[in-house]
């Protein structure tokens, strides 16, 4: 059940606590504990009443609220002790002061990020002169790899294997020139185009072997270039024979 | 200072494909907010968009700069002279030395994640042969032989390297993220942060869980 | 014309990544042909590659250039100046430029100040589940994973990436804007507080001690 209202959004907990704090000026060092964990639980009891899904975390935070405000009502122990009777909000009240800093922090970041968007970098590297740039290793022209790009490698390498078992593959009569015809015909009408544009009419997983080996072959006999802009991102055929070349491109 | 030609400059710097003169001339004149000559709202002319690069070019000639804006088919773009090419392929290549393919990150996480294994099984889980890759991977020093197998043909087997750890930034083959770990935070579904909103209310409708497992 | 200023100029300008003066010299000093100062073959000191970024820039703030070589993220690298953000804006409108949910800064911010962090403590600072946006943030490569927590359960542990602050525009982690600390919010507040109020001994007694354990 997903309902769209626009009630005033919290991150969480300590985010609508802040939200009390600042609504009603209260001294955060001196929270009014009763006042507070009324106002908050009448916000739960709203979102509630609008059927929404109340995350955990608002839940545990009523509950600390609620034993902090006991621990307030019992009487003061022997006065000797005083000193050392830490005040039951205190806990709450360092949690609230971190938070805060990091959410003034993050408007810092939005600030950042704003005047960075600014400034723009070089976009267009294509006939930049480089010499011996070895083609080959064009498809080892990738961005810095992370752990994390590691693993979410791992994640698809089996993904797909796991695909494979499922489907019966038809074995069909597809040759890799028909392939290489069709692309460098495609090549000709739209002179860049992406992978996945270019597979989505492609169903059989034999065909699309076939049409890869075709690309892969365009890319050795450089008919064509495959770039990525980021990594995992999408690749691009683009077209690298000339005008005057096309129609002999079909002769291959 | 805002002039003609460092807008152009800027324009043909910052695209990621070449422009050309009606397209540079479109987006100098678009209706909101165009560019004014002196105050006049006089429409910049193809022409004098071609000036103002021939003007650019000038300018970098004379100072010696190492880059021009050249014309090709497509439009007009930035490039390096050819005579910096050695220069300029030795960063590439520099780059290029450190850099791992989809296909060849792949294979390393199998290995990773079940060494020690064999190059059948490899291509058992990827569906290709992977000799290629195996043997750029044994060039950068990420994975090494570490034996043969018991089975059939006694293939050899793989595992990773100190080069590997050092590469990912591990102490040692138990900081590397076990899938379950990735599961966690894959497990998401697709939805991004994209719009501010979309993504508050998909969060509050979400229910952590955290102490779930 | 080969100086040494219009090969940091090609070179800088050919790369789409911020490059080191680290790697900007062993580009020059590569042994493999590298480059000599009159036929001399003094190594360029990373200060010399500093001193030729300067001159350029000088240079191109003369010639009212658009852009400039700047320092981002480790490195140097060539970027448009903001105003002319109006002019290349317009090239890019179709694909606005995407903004960090709220959210999201929040949790970025927590992770540049405290980096290496768990996720378990970056949800005791926030209050709230962080796994979806832990997600969006290693996708957008802002956050990466530098490896385990020596904690119970042993959690993989984050930080910022060269991303991050290239997103943010900062020259280093350094650069990060000074957080108000505790003691300082609680003493801001406090000075507040008694500008407004006339506290009583006995009231004051009841405000929590800071480090109060």
């Amino acid at each position: 059940m997903k309902y769209k209202v626009k009630l005033p959004y919290f991150e969480g907990p300590l985010d609508l606590l802040l939200f009390f704090i600042k609504r009603d000026e209260l001294n955060i060092y001196d929270i009014p504990i009763a006042k507070i964990t009324k106002d908050f639980l009448e916000y739960i009891q709203l979102m509630q009443m609008l059927d929404l899904e109340i995350a955990s975390e608002f839940i545990v935070m009523a509950s600390t609220l609620m034993q902090i405000k006991a621990k307030m009502l019992l009487p003061k122990p022997n006065v000797e002790n005083e000193e050392e009777e830490e005040d039951p909000r205190a806990e709450l009240v360092k949690q609230l002061l971190e938070y805060k800093k990091f959410k003034e922090l993050a408007g810092e970041f939005e600030k950042m990020e704003d005047e960075a968007s600014k400034i723009y970098y070089r976009g267009y590297f294509k006939h930049d002169a480089r010499d011996y740039y070895d083609e080959n290793e064009t498809y080892e022209f990738l961005k810095d790899v992370s752990l994390f790009d590691l693993l979410t490698a791992f994640k698809k390498a089996f993904e797909n294997a796991s695909e494979k078992e499922v489907h019966e593959i038809e074995v069909q009569n597809y040759k890799v020139e028909d392939e290489i015809e069709n692309i460098i015909n495609r090549l000709k009408i739209k002179s860049r185009f992406s992978f996945s544009e270019f597979f989505e009419e492609y169903h059989e997983k034999i065909r699309i072997i076939v049409a890869f080996l075709a690309i892969l072959e365009l890319a050795r006999l450089k008919k064509i270039k495959i770039s990525q802009q980021d990594t995992f991102g999408e690749i691009f055929i683009e077209r690298a024979f000339e005008e005057q070349e096309r129609y002999a491109a079909n002769a291959i | 200072m805002e002039n003609l030609k460092s807008i152009i400059e800027a324009i043909i710097f910052a695209s990621d494909v070449p422009l050309s003169l009606k397209q540079l001339k479109e987006i100098i004149n678009e209706p909101n907010k165009p560019f004014t000559k002196n105050g006049d709202q006089t429409k910049i002319s193809e022409q004098d968009i071609k000036n103002a690069i021939d003007e650019l070019n000038r300018e970098y000639t004379e100072r010696g700069s190492a880059f021009r804006i050249i014309e090709i088919a497509e439009g007009y773009q930035f490039a390096t002279l050819p005579e910096f090419a050695r220069w300029v392929g030795k960063l590439f290549k520099e780059r290029t030395k450190k850099k791992l393919s989809q296909p060849a990150l792949e294979t390393l996480a199998i290995i990773a994640y079940k060494q020690p294994i064999s190059k059948p099984e490899i291509e058992a889980i990827r569906g290709v042969n992977v000799d290629h890759i195996i043997k750029t991977l044994l060039e950068k020093k990420l994975i090494t032989i570490v034996g043969r197998a018991d089975t059939l043909g006694r293939p050899l087997l793989y595992g990773t390297t100190k080069e590997f750890l050092k590469y990912f930034g591990l102490k040692s083959l138990s900081e590397l993220p076990k899938p379950t770990e990735i599961e966690e935070i894959m497990q998401e579904d697709d939805e991004k942060i994209n719009s501010y909103i979309e993504v508050t209310e998909d969060e509050r409708e979400k229910i952590p869980k955290k102490n779930g497992k």
